[in-house]
């Protein structure tokens, strides 16, 4: 059996997936923490030991995200990019539209009917796009990540927000709470923001069907509901939103296993 | 109960306000055009001379920017962002052009943006040049008709002198009712404050002349009738800046502790203080005014004499205005990204400070959300100015 | 009788109290974080009992600080800004310039006999502030403690390009996993911080002696840093996160003199030590 | 898509045409030239490049300071922060155009001392006599700038030449309102020589400014010309280098060194082409440098695109010549030089006009482009919005939209980063960028295959 393993140290999460013969064997998520070098190793180590395998066991791998030259023991960095089409392909054949949500920066990319990324946009640069603004907010709220979309769908009147910087979000935060502002409204009013400047750069792109939603942000249901409302469309969501560029990376390394084999 | 006619002052002034656009929408239902501007430079007797209804195209700090920048840059001042954004969500659907001015970068260079993506049946840019020299004045002049003979084009008739010389006594009777209203603050307190001013200055540029005169008349027999309702106040204010055309900074201020009882502000009494003179040519009179009275830094100003003299000529009117309303401190408050304003701030700054006023400088956004951060500026400020 | 005030500065990140008379009974600091501002009354009765008095004891609260308006048993709101420069018009009387280094916020006032004439703010974002700090110490995984000493060591000190904290966050991260030794990055952070508020307070025109107050004061390899930039020595007060709260207190102080001297009533709120209630 | 992983070494930006490499020491010649200048008592004057009167200020044999170029000089030598945060000091917002904040922030600190600031880059910016604003439509801050400077520098008189150019209409053809454009350039243009005398105390001699004029009149030619050789594949000469070649076609017109610099290149492209040499030898994509002004401390960037098979054969960013003899007039028969000057200045502005109103919806940018990416076989479009000047960067997404929807989707990608500050920037994020626009261009690209 040909094992080979794809690994996206991203810059809030790292991710390690384990490919047999295109199924998934094992994954691991954990997050990227201080040391990406370390991190790596971890986050490989973990899903191996799941999928009962050592590192020998092991003949290709591909690393991405950005984190990815300090994964020491890939065989090959492939962008990340790439890894998230050739995921989409895999997991959504029909998407054409697809939107990436991540720690740093949210992407909107469009893929051909081969998974190959034609087109893509990134949000600007700053952090009030991305998905570190949930962080931000998760922790000033004293709530759980996991549990913030399931709040934020539980809001009845929702706050509006217009900050530009994720870390003034927080302060934005606390003076709406002081403002007397529940903690769900609060929550409705970041997706609702969150949203709005991701449905720009779809719209900023062209969106064509069918759309997908990936990246960590995506395991937020109230964001994802606040997306699919702004975008007036349905959106495919895979059940593990956060590997899909980890589970990319794994198909390409198959690929490459392949072809060496060939060349053997 | 506000009635339907723009008569009863106030409650008129607040009803455009609040619903801006309501009086054009009407307006264009009973079949007349109506044509959006930016900026103070747009000579608007043309407009009025031709039978167009000019309406300035407004932003709105409550509404987040969003669609805008599906095709728009984002370093660009966020007044004209916000303004573009409202009409690309539809809120201005009712306009049948737009005229943009040289203004400065930001609604120069989006200029194409506006006019591609909005697909409006007319659209032009007014080419002003920056100097205020003889031959900068004939050039003017010269694209003034331009704009002339292009708007009669679209009319499908000429405008004439005669049309021209009566809108400008309209536009110039109106401009005397608001300085009349101005005077209604150098009371202490003021007769008025300085956000029902604000409120009545937006309405204004969304309705046609006449009902704006009628409008002002209307707050100004209201004001002097309630007489000195306001509270003392510690401070007396004055904002200078571009185009602020909203209430929320202004309130800010006056719950601040203080009246705002002057300005250098568009919609304010840099677009309404100066009048067109009677000239043979009406088009003379026009030119003279938007290119050498308006004082606004998008036009460049020759040094005559010395620097201080320079300095006088440039910001003098500012210095008046300190004097005859009796002004405390004033509040330079400029947008982020704004070219015009932005290389004046140290020697608007240094001028004003010269004459013993204290300044408190701002930049900002243009948005509700920054509201939060401006009051601890504020009200520092305002102790500042108190414990003097 | 002797009369006692209090300032109470409710900032963004932490909490200040403090009650003198004619000079500091008691101070007390603790973190403001949401779930801690409605403790606010809790600080001040801990402040009380430190210096052994009772609330009605006090005759007259000053709140400052950027939570300043939600402290119901203040007799008076005044700016962090007036505050600080009475603060330190009282610590370090020789000072005329000063910098504040708060946790959301940075200020630069500059005084004249003691007295505020002119300040700058910047609180648009947060590069340049106690956060920027906080947020990259945590991507590093460095106590805020140890920040500053461990940035004295440093040999080659690293650039640090990205302002939004958010992306220097990420940068740090990166070089630390790249190798770079920790003390380098720490100081490159520093240097990063002090020229964003070099360029802020600028435009004062920084005067000698120049104070500096605040979180950011507590932090050695900052104020080195901004040392650095300056081309001079700075001041800093025994315990610069009281600054602002004494300035408080003090200008509590000042008002009622102010007052018995005009033989003026002294206007007090209703005040009653209660909550603050900041949450509904 | 993919790349093999090697250790990635830091290169050191090279310049592919010699040409190109020439151009350093020539504008470090050029700025250490306005100090001694100074020294020898020389007429200095602040002055915008891309003027559109060289000609006068060399006929005058008055020393230009190219303010912008300076502040160029410094973001190159990565040492332009401390400028910046001194103009920040002097309450100039950051937002503002960061030559301009650069400048401003030499002068106020050179005024300060009474001397060059500490360890200026190249010698320092000399103190002017006098300076050349410009009411172009070009932008704000060139209007803007000289005045803010006068604060710092009371006693240095500034001139304001007007020369817009005639918008793009649809209510009215650019031919309608052209003469009393080319008039009040004349007029302003006169004025501007009437204020260098008065400064000098000399007079204009005519004759050697039309000869200036027609020498620039060569050159422009000649630049258009040696450009266009660059559309051979594989291309002999990318952007990158263009951002070096581009000087004496934005600040040296109407002079000898100017037109020799232009006719060595000439012959060095043409030698290349011969010799089958390009800027690498196999090339994958061609791309057009859209829209912006380069990070000008970040030039390595172009390097690094090279690395990965891409090439400019083309940009749209300094190209500020056509070839005269494409005017739909004779400019050779226009004799009065500042009439000649002015239509000249007309003509290119309006010089894509025609061509967008032939095709419906469109516009002279996009017209423009779209004719370089047919003339010179582009495969993507590359984009810098720079957040500090809005005269270059705004529109860049609109002219992507509008291309899109006149002519055909096609790649591209916008950088967000600044022309002088670099704390905008991040070299790994920007990588990051162009590696999936690499792969964005593969993945089109064998779409047709
Ligand atoms: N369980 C979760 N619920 C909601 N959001 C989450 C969850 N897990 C991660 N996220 C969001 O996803 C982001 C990280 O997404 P990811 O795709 O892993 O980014 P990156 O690859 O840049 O590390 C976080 O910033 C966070 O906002
Ligand atoms: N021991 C310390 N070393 C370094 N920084 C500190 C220390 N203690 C507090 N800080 C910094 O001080 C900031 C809080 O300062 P403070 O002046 O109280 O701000 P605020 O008034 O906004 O709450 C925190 O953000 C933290 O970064
Ligand atoms: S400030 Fe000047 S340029 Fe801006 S809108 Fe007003 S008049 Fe126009
Ligand atoms: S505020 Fe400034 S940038 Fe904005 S429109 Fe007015 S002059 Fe232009
Ligand atoms: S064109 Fe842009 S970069 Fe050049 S001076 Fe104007 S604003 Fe600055």
């Amino acid at each position: 059996m040909v094992y080979v393993a794809g690994i996206d140290i991203g810059s809030a999460f790292s991710k390690a997936v384990v490919i047999a013969k295109s199924e998934i064997i094992s994954y691991h998520i954990i997050p990227s923490g201080g040391n990406y070098k370390l991190t790596a190793e971890e986050v490989a180590g973990e899903a191996l030991t799941k999928a009962n395998l050592s590192f020998e066991d092991i003949d290709y791998t591909v690393a991405t995200g950005y984190g990815a030259s300090n994964v020491s023991f890939s065989n090959q960095v492939v962008t990340d990019i790439s890894c998230q089409g050739r995921g989409i392909f895999y997991l959504f054949p029909s998407a054409r539209t697809v939107i990436d949500i991540g720690g740093q920066f949210t992407k909107v990319f469009k893929v051909d009917e081969r998974g190959r990324v034609t087109a893509f946009l990134l949000s600007e640069k700053c952090a009030a796009g991305s998905g570190r603004f949930l962080q931000v907010i998760a922790r000033v709220l004293q709530i759980d990540l996991e549990d913030i979309g399931e709040l934020s769908l539980k809001s009845q009147s929702r706050v509006d927000f217009n900050t530009g910087c994720a870390v003034f979000a927080e302060s934005e935060a606390i003076s709406r709470i002081a403002e007397g502002a529940s903690k769900e409204d609060i929550l409705a009013g970041l997706h609702r923001t969150l949203a709005a400047k991701i449905q720009t750069m779809v719209e900023r792109l062209g969106i064509e069907p069918d759309c997908a939603l990936v990246g960590g942000g995506a395991k937020d249901i109230g964001l994802v509901k606040s997306i699919r409302e702004g975008l007036g469309r349905s959106l495919l969501v895979p059940e593990e939103p956060q590997i899909v560029a980890a589970l990319g990376a794994a198909l390409l390394a198959e690929e490459k296993a392949a072809s060496i084999e060939v060349c053997h | 109960m506000p009635g339907e006619s723009a008569g009863e002052g106030l409650a008129a002034a607040d009803r455009y306000y609040r619903d801006y656009g309501c009086r054009a929408r009407e307006l264009k239902r009973q079949g007349k055009k109506i044509f959006g501007y930016l900026c103070a430079f747009v000579p608007l007797e043309v407009l009025t001379a031709a039978g167009f209804i000019p309406f300035r195209i407004k932003g709105d700090v409550n509404e987040p920017i969003t669609k805008a920048d599906t095709e728009m840059e984002t370093i660009v001042c966020p007044l004209v962002r916000s303004c573009f954004d409202m009409s690309l969500k539809g809120n201005y659907e009712f306009l049948d052009g737009i005229v943009i001015p040289h203004a400065c970068d930001s609604i120069c260079r989006t200029y194409d943006i506006w006019k591609y993506t909005l697909n409006l049946p007319y659209s032009h840019l007014i080419n002003m040049p920056h100097g205020t020299d003889d031959s900068s004045l004939n050039f003017y002049k010269a694209v003034l008709n331009t704009f002339r003979t292009s708007l009669s084009r679209f009319a499908g008739r000429e405008i004439s002198d005669q049309e021209l010389t009566q809108a400008i006594g309209l536009h110039n009777q109106n401009r005397a009712k608001v300085r009349e209203l101005y005077e209604l603050r150098k009371a202490s307190p003021p007769l008025i404050s300085g956000a029902e001013i604000a409120k009545v200055l937006v309405a204004a540029m969304g309705i046609p002349i006449e009902e704006s005169i009628e409008m002002i008349s209307g707050v100004i027999d209201e004001v002097k009738q309630r007489g000195g309702v306001l509270a003392s106040k510690p401070a007396r204010i004055m904002v200078v800046g571009a185009q602020v055309d909203n209430v929320a900074f202004i309130q800010l201020i006056e719950d601040s502790g203080a009246w705002v009882v002057a300005d250098d502000l568009c919609p304010g009494a840099r677009e309404f203080f100066s009048y067109v003179d009677a000239t043979d040519d009406p088009m003379d009179g026009i030119a003279e005014r938007y290119l050498r009275k308006i004082k606004c830094g998008r036009t460049y100003r020759e040094m005559k004499g010395n620097y201080q003299e320079y300095l006088e000529d440039r910001f003098g009117h500012m210095g008046q205005m300190i004097e005859d309303f009796d002004v405390d401190g004033v509040v330079l408050y400029i947008y982020k990204y704004c070219d015009p304003y932005g290389f004046e701030v140290p020697q608007i700054k240094s001028y004003i400070e010269s004459r013993d006023t204290p300044v408190l400088y701002l930049e900002d956004e243009y948005s509700m959300s920054t509201i939060g951060r401006l009051r601890t500026r504020i009200q520092a400020f305002l102790e500042l100015i108190g414990s003097k | 009788m002797s009369e006692y005030f209090a300032g109470i500065d409710i900032g963004s990140t932490m909490t200040k109290v403090v009650i003198m008379n004619q000079a500091m009974l008691a101070s007390v600091i603790g973190p403001t974080g949401p779930e801690h501002r409605k403790l606010a009354n809790r600080v001040m009765e801990e402040a009380l009992a430190r210096a052994s008095l009772s609330f009605d004891d006090i005759t007259y609260v000053v709140a400052t600080g950027y939570g300043r308006i939600n402290v119901p048993f203040a007799d008076k709101q005044i700016t962090e800004i007036s505050c600080h420069a009475r603060g330190v018009g009282y610590l370090l009387p020789e000072a005329r310039t000063v910098i504040d280094i708060g946790g959301q916020d940075c200020k630069g006032i500059k005084l004249k006999d003691g007295r505020a004439v002119d300040f700058v703010m910047n609180d648009k974002c947060a590069a340049g502030t106690g956060r920027f700090l906080e947020v990259t110490a945590e991507g590093l995984g460095v106590k805020l403690d140890d920040m500053g000493r461990l940035s004295l060591t440093a040999k080659n000190v690293v650039g640090i390009s990205s302002t939004c904290t958010v992306f220097a966050e990420r940068e740090v991260v990166a070089k630390l996993s790249d190798g770079v030794p920790l003390p380098d990055i720490i100081a490159g952070l520093h240097e990063a911080i002090a020229a964003r508020i070099y360029g802020m307070v600028g435009r004062l025109k920084i005067e000698r002696e120049v104070a500096l107050t605040g979180g950011g004061a507590k932090n050695i390899g900052l104020v080195k840093a901004l040392e650095a930039k300056l081309g001079y020595s700075v001041l800093v007060p025994p315990e610069p996160l009281l600054t602002g709260a004494i300035g408080a207190a003090l200008l509590g102080r000042d008002i009622v003199k102010k007052t018995a001297e005009n033989k003026i009533p002294l206007l007090r709120s209703e005040r009653r030590l209660q909550e603050a209630t900041l949450f509904t | 898509m993919t790349e093999e992983k090697k250790p990635e070494e830091r290169k050191k930006r090279k310049t592919a045409a010699e040409a190109a490499s020439k151009i350093g020491p020539m504008v470090k010649a050029t700025i250490g030239g306005t100090v001694q200048a100074r020294e020898e008592g020389k007429p200095i004057a602040y002055s915008f490049i891309c003027c559109g009167y060289d000609e006068i200020i060399r006929a005058m044999d008055i020393v230009p300071v190219w303010t912008e170029n300076y502040a160029g000089i410094c973001a190159v030598k990565r040492d332009a922060q401390r400028f910046l945060e001194r103009a920040e000091a002097e309450n100039f917002s950051r937002s503002l155009c960061t030559y301009a904040l650069c400048g401003l922030g030499f002068d106020a600190w050179r005024e300060e001392l009474g001397e060059m600031p500490p360890n200026p880059p190249w010698g320092g910016q000399a103190r002017p006599d006098m300076m050349l604003g410009s009411g172009q439509m070009l932008c704000d801050p060139r209007n803007k700038w000289y005045q803010a400077a006068q604060h710092y520098m009371p006693d240095v008189p500034v001139y304001e030449v007007g020369l817009p150019w005639t918008p793009y209409e649809d209510d009215y053809d650019y031919r309608e309102v052209q003469d009393y454009y080319v008039k009040y350039m004349v007029e302003q243009l006169r004025g501007l020589v009437e204020f260098l005398e008065r400064q000098t105390g000399r007079k204009m001699d005519w004759d050697r400014l039309s000869e200036l004029v027609d020498l620039a009149d060569r050159t422009w030619n000649l630049i258009w010309e040696a450009y266009e050789l660059r559309r051979a594949i594989p291309t002999p000469m990318g952007t990158g280098d263009a951002m070096n070649t581009m000087v004496p076609m934005v600040f040296m017109m109407g002079t000898q060194e100017g037109y020799d610099f232009y006719k060595d290149l000439y012959d060095e492209l043409q030698r290349k082409i011969a010799n089958k040499e390009g800027v690498i030898p196999d090339e994958k994509y061609r791309l057009i440098w859209g829209g912006g002004l380069p990070s000008w401390f970040a030039l390595t960037d172009f390097n690094y695109f090279n690395s990965k098979g891409a090439v400019f054969p083309v940009e749209t960013t300094y190209r500020m010549v056509e070839a005269i003899y494409h005017f739909d007039i004779d400019l050779t028969k226009i004799t009065d030089p500042l009439e000649h000057l002015a239509w000249r200045w007309l003509k290119y502005w309006t010089y894509w006009y025609d061509k967008s109103k032939r095709r419906p919806g469109s516009h002279p940018d996009v017209e423009r482009l779209i004719q370089y990416i047919e003339d010179y076989k582009i495969d993507g479009i590359v984009m810098h919005e720079a957040f500090s000047c809005r005269t270059w960067h705004v529109g860049l997404i609109w002219q992507l939209n509008l291309l899109k929807k006149i002519y055909r989707d096609i790649p591209s990608l916008i950088l967000e980063s600044d022309i002088v500050d670099i704390s905008s920037y991040n070299e790994a994020d920007t990588r990051a960028r162009i590696d999936a626009f690499i792969d964005t261009l593969e993945a089109v690209k064998s779409r047709g295959r």
